[in-house]
């Protein structure tokens, strides 16, 4: 059977389908999570990847974070390239010692004489009352970190593409998979190509004020820009793709040229994307206007649906702060 | 049974309560107006109330994920929890918690987390707090036997032991962690051998049978309080529910399927299984019993028809767009 | 004997000093930490402690960072004021589930019926060749999370106030004692007052350009400051106190007044104080002149005196920077 | 004694090598060429030497803050330690490390962690890559009884039990952390007996006598390698040293007073310990264990005088002013 050049799939089949294919290419690729074997598991992200590989590289495992990692690093300084899959980034709280000191330092610490190639999926995202503990946007702590990489796709091919990156780097990198990414599908090319980190992508293109997004608050930036071109702002919304590394020159040539900013960011504003943004603007040159930025609430995410609808950025509010502050 | 008439129909009442509760979860769910995860603990029923029974008022528990039976039988307030899984402002917390942390301070119950084995320090601190108060509570930790996959759970139990501290370690032992079974996650099984190599002292009980429950934590409560030495007690039932969601494996209340099951000496489910033994040791209770089974479903579905009218009305204005069909959601 | 109005203590010693007054003014504050009661344990920031309050309030604990935060978590919400002392920050990375998802969040989960009085003190800093993993000022993770504050003394009398303050305040505080602040003595009242979280402190005055600054770094802002008046500069030093809460208005109304500003961290930059800082000033106004930022090199800290003596700042390359910068 | 003539002498003189190293560091240190905390092993070269002398070449291991008898005696270079402590570009981690990060590449010595129990899941994940390479080779995850007070620690026993991974955990026990008996930390203080309750197979042996580590290590390392089920090993010695800085509490290496301390068959020092057997069973070697004596710690003083000008030399461009005296540092 010759597959088609061209394949239309939701997120997690993008997830799976660029699992299989790396691999089926690179044997020392293998991914282990809590239960991930089940009916379902991790929002379908890891269907069929025993049922292809064998469960010797796909395994189910312990709960046990912070070891699970560990596995992962040591695996990875003998030349396997793990995958370690987290159901919820803030399940990664357990296992900061292995991924901050260990993983992120391990390198500096024998002077750069080895890497450690291993890749954590873990998943975050609003909704479905599930409070506090649940809904992490954690992601920004890791991104202060030398050594790890940090990675937000913000579509199914974007998920497909930077996930290949991430598992042929050598540094330890977080993909955070935003269950508003899930869903819908979107077509990509059969053969997932790489996406290089560091690098952001114009999602739209505008003139007059940049919107800087990640993750799933990318489409939730093109809605935006869409509203507000009707009142003749042209908005160009860049899609960062990772938080680590920074695609500095395209923040600072955009931001240059339209001279207004606003981020959209899945997590909260204090040290976070929004800061980071503003840093690498600041740095390098100024604002025409103040900066803008649209995150959750600066508090931990409520259960109920009615103070969970208010925790996070409503569009029609958002559309009215930036016609008012930017025209 | 080793207990009063009085007692044995509290326990029995308390049990119905808490599966009356879940019952009306998975009755009224479909209408999403409940939104957010719900971690049932049918089948589960009977350690959280064997334990809970015999605590003293001003002892202190934290729970999990799966908080519902514990909050119950700590004696958390029915139309509280109701309201907190209806999002409401009059929910048990607000509805900042939702069915994973519910709380009540008058009921002592100080909260549960969803991160494993996030309330069993939490427990260690707790039980610090009531020593040096020094009126003789205890810290009752519930965890279910996955959280003692995870490392930070024994070194809780190390912590408390070597402070002394008056914590009672309740674990719970449904054989599963989401779907993967115990043994499947731990070499070796045996949570209570685990944590006297820890130095504490521990016992292992059946989980269904509430009195035995009732019985094995007495003891060892008595133990931790007498000697301030924390203690461990790994309890073993099913669920007989799915992990999350809200979906029951048993029959649903009703006198007379009750008292057919209740017949069966092995069955599984801790609610048959107390009528049974009610029924053979004080035959006098039966019409107790069948009252019980009666009223309480009819008290609980009162108080969801009270929030369903209450999240209805609080709708009008917020205008919340009624979510997607509830997916079962795996954890 | 009557106590004299004012002390000359050092940094460990207004420590210990602010910790006996308000241990014996307020019977709920306890202490503990991993080896407490050695003899200068805790570069002596303990001492006498257990002397004076006994054991029972100034314990000694087996290595179990996890369970001590639970520890301080469940004690806390049983109304007590627990204090617990880590030796380095990197060490809290074993206890970031107890941190930031029970600690921080334990008040959100009950709809705030509860608070977690809980302070954590941790030390970091440079020097002596500690290597990647015991040099860390992984800070910034902590201020990107509600629920906590983050408090960075810049002196002694500054850590007696500021500790005061944290061991009342009703949030979880993380008190960060960096080691570049220890050893030099200052005048304090002997009856320690607590300084307000939230407000920054005018370390010099100055009108050409402010210099945000945290911790030991305050010290190296005000030699900077030093440096370039002689040129002509004149530059305001404001010790900020607090990563969270942030002295917002201060900080925008100093940058409107100088319209050019410096951050002097002692962190990493990326999603770090420079950022955040960026952040609070672009989001309400506009600089005349690129923000410029101080900082740790974006890797972890090498143990060679050589590399390390190149992972920080220096001085005279810092003085050059803001003289070509700024003039 | 279980072991060749041979062996006895390989032995010995990889302990005298690492002692040599460390009076080396101790004699150096108040010159300030060396800056950086060093954890001495003094008192415990035995456990290392006698565990790594019976694995193989390929096989690999990690270990914590104090690093250097394990790094010497997996086959480290002893002068690219010494430049390593010195912060030189030559050191075995080009100065990134300093003492308590040593790596070597090719004696399989996969680096050190100062966070507690840092190494061990590490060790978990090298095990899995010995298993996932098919050659044999087995993981060596050493860590002190301090180490396990950690919730991580057990957690990661329990994982390589679990996954059948091909890991000796090597946990040497000198009864302290920092200066915290080990009985005011773990309420049951037997490591292996909590190592069993996890489902390991454990062993205790006398961590002081380098020909008992190593038939108990041989033992382990067998079954390790034959059932890919991990093990461990818990080891007793003393510290005869301070916790961190330069303080030793034995004699300064000299044949004499060697010869004359191993007389004593209660000997804490592993060293004069080693010379007492050998010359017990094996009395044709004594002037063998004398040249040893004497020559190793010459030929290790010439390293630390190669890296001090090295070091000058190097200062001469990095011009560092000279650290205030050292303090010692607690921990
Ligand atoms: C640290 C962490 N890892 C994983 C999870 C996901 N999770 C939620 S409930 C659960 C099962 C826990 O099993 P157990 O402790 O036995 O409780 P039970 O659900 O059986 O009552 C898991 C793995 C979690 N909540 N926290
Ligand atoms: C997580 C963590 N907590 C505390 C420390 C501080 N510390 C450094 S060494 C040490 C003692 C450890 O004792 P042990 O594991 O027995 O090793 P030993 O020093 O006795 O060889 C401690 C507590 C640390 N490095 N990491
Ligand atoms: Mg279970
Ligand atoms: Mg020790």
């Amino acid at each position: 059977m010759i597959s088609p050049a061209t394949l239309s799939l939701d997120y997690a089949a993008a997830v799976v389908h660029t699992l299989e294919q790396e691999m089926a290419f690179n044997p020392k690729v293998f991914v282990y999570g809590e239960g991930i074997n089940d009916a379902g598991a991790y929002l379908n992200s890891t269907d069929g990847l025993a049922a292809s590989f064998g469960e010797a590289r796909c395994f189910d495992v312990p709960n046990c974070e912070d070891a699970l990692v560990g596995l992962g690093i040591g695996s990875a300084l003998m030349g396997y390239r793990p995958v370690f899959v987290s159901l919820r980034v803030d399940f990664l709280m357990l296992a900061m010692n292995q991924i901050i000191n260990h993983a992120a330092r391990w390198p500096a610490m024998t002077g750069y004489q080895v890497t450690v190639p291993l890749t954590i999926r873990a998943l975050i995202g609003r909704g479905w009352g599930q409070a506090a503990q649940h809904s992490g946007a954690l992601y920004s702590m890791f991104a202060n970190v030398p050594g790890l990489e940090v990675v937000l796709p913000s579509s199914p091919a974007e998920g497909a593409g930077l996930l290949l990156t991430a598992l042929r780097s050598d540094k330890t990198t977080i993909v955070i998979d935003d269950r508003g990414v899930f869903g819908a599908a979107e077509d990509m090319p059969s053969v997932i190509e790489p996406i290089p980190f560091g690098k952001a992508r114009v999602a739209r293109a505008g003139t007059d004020v940049t919107f800087f997004a990640i993750s799933s608050m990318t489409r939730f930036a093109l809605q935006v820009a869409e509203a507000v071109s009707a009142s003749g702002i042209s908005a160009e919304v860049l899609d960062l793709r990772t938080a680590r590394p920074l695609d500095k020159e395209t923040i600072r040539a955009s931001a240059a040229r339209t001279g207004r900013v606003a981020v959209f960011d899945i997590g909260w504003p204090g040290f976070g994307l929004s800061a980071e943004i503003a840093r690498v603007i600041s740095e390098a040159s100024v604002l025409q206007r103040p900066l803008l930025s649209v995150h959750r609430r600066d508090e931990h995410t409520p259960s109920s649906a009615f103070l969970e609808d208010e925790h996070y950025p409503k569009l029609d509010e958002v559309v009215h702060r930036v016609k008012t502050h930017f025209s | 049974m080793n207990v009063t008439a009085a007692v044995a129909l509290e326990c029995l009442d308390r049990m119905v309560v808490i599966r009356a509760v879940e019952e009306g979860i998975c009755a009224e769910y479909s209408h999403r107006n409940i939104r957010g995860p719900v971690h049932l603990s049918i089948g589960q029923e009977a350690m959280a109330v064997g334990v809970l029974n015999v605590c003293r008022e001003d002892d202190v528990a934290v729970s999990t994920h799966r908080d519902h039976a514990h909050y119950l039988a700590k004696g958390g307030d029915v139309g509280a929890m109701i309201d907190e899984l209806y999002g409401l402002e009059t929910g048990c917390s607000h509805g900042y918690g939702g069915s994973m942390h519910l709380f009540s301070r008058e009921a002592n119950f100080m909260g549960a987390s969803a991160v494993l084995p996030g309330s069993t320090p939490v427990a260690v601190g707790l039980g610090l707090g009531c020593k040096l108060d020094g009126r003789g509570a205890v810290a009752v930790g519930f965890s279910g036997d996955g959280a003692a996959d995870e490392g930070s759970f024994f070194e809780a139990l190390n912590l408390a032991a070597v402070l002394r501290l008056p914590v009672l370690f309740v674990c719970e032992n449904n054989g599963l962690s989401t779907n993967t079974p115990l043994a499947a996650r731990q070499a070796q099984t045996d949570i209570s051998a685990k944590a006297r190599a820890f130095g504490l002292v521990a016992e292992t009980a059946e989980g269904v049978d509430v009195f035995a429950v009732r019985d094995a934590a007495a003891g060892l409560l008595h133990q931790v309080r007498s000697t301030s030495q924390p203690a461990v007690l790994a309890l073993t039932a099913d669920r007989l529910c799915a992990h999350v969601g809200p979906v029951s494996k048993v029959a649903a209340l009703n006198p007379q399927t009750l008292l057919d099951e209740a017949a069966d000496p092995g069955s599984r489910d801790p609610i048959a299984f107390c009528v049974g033994v009610i029924l053979r040791e004080l035959p006098e209770l039966r019409g107790d019993c069948i009252d019980i089974l009666r009223e309480v479903p009819l008290k609980v579905a009162a108080e969801f028809q009270r929030a369903d009218a209450a999240f209805e009305d609080r709708n009008k204005t917020a205008g919340l767009v009624a979510p997607p069909p509830p997916k079962v959601h795996t954890v």
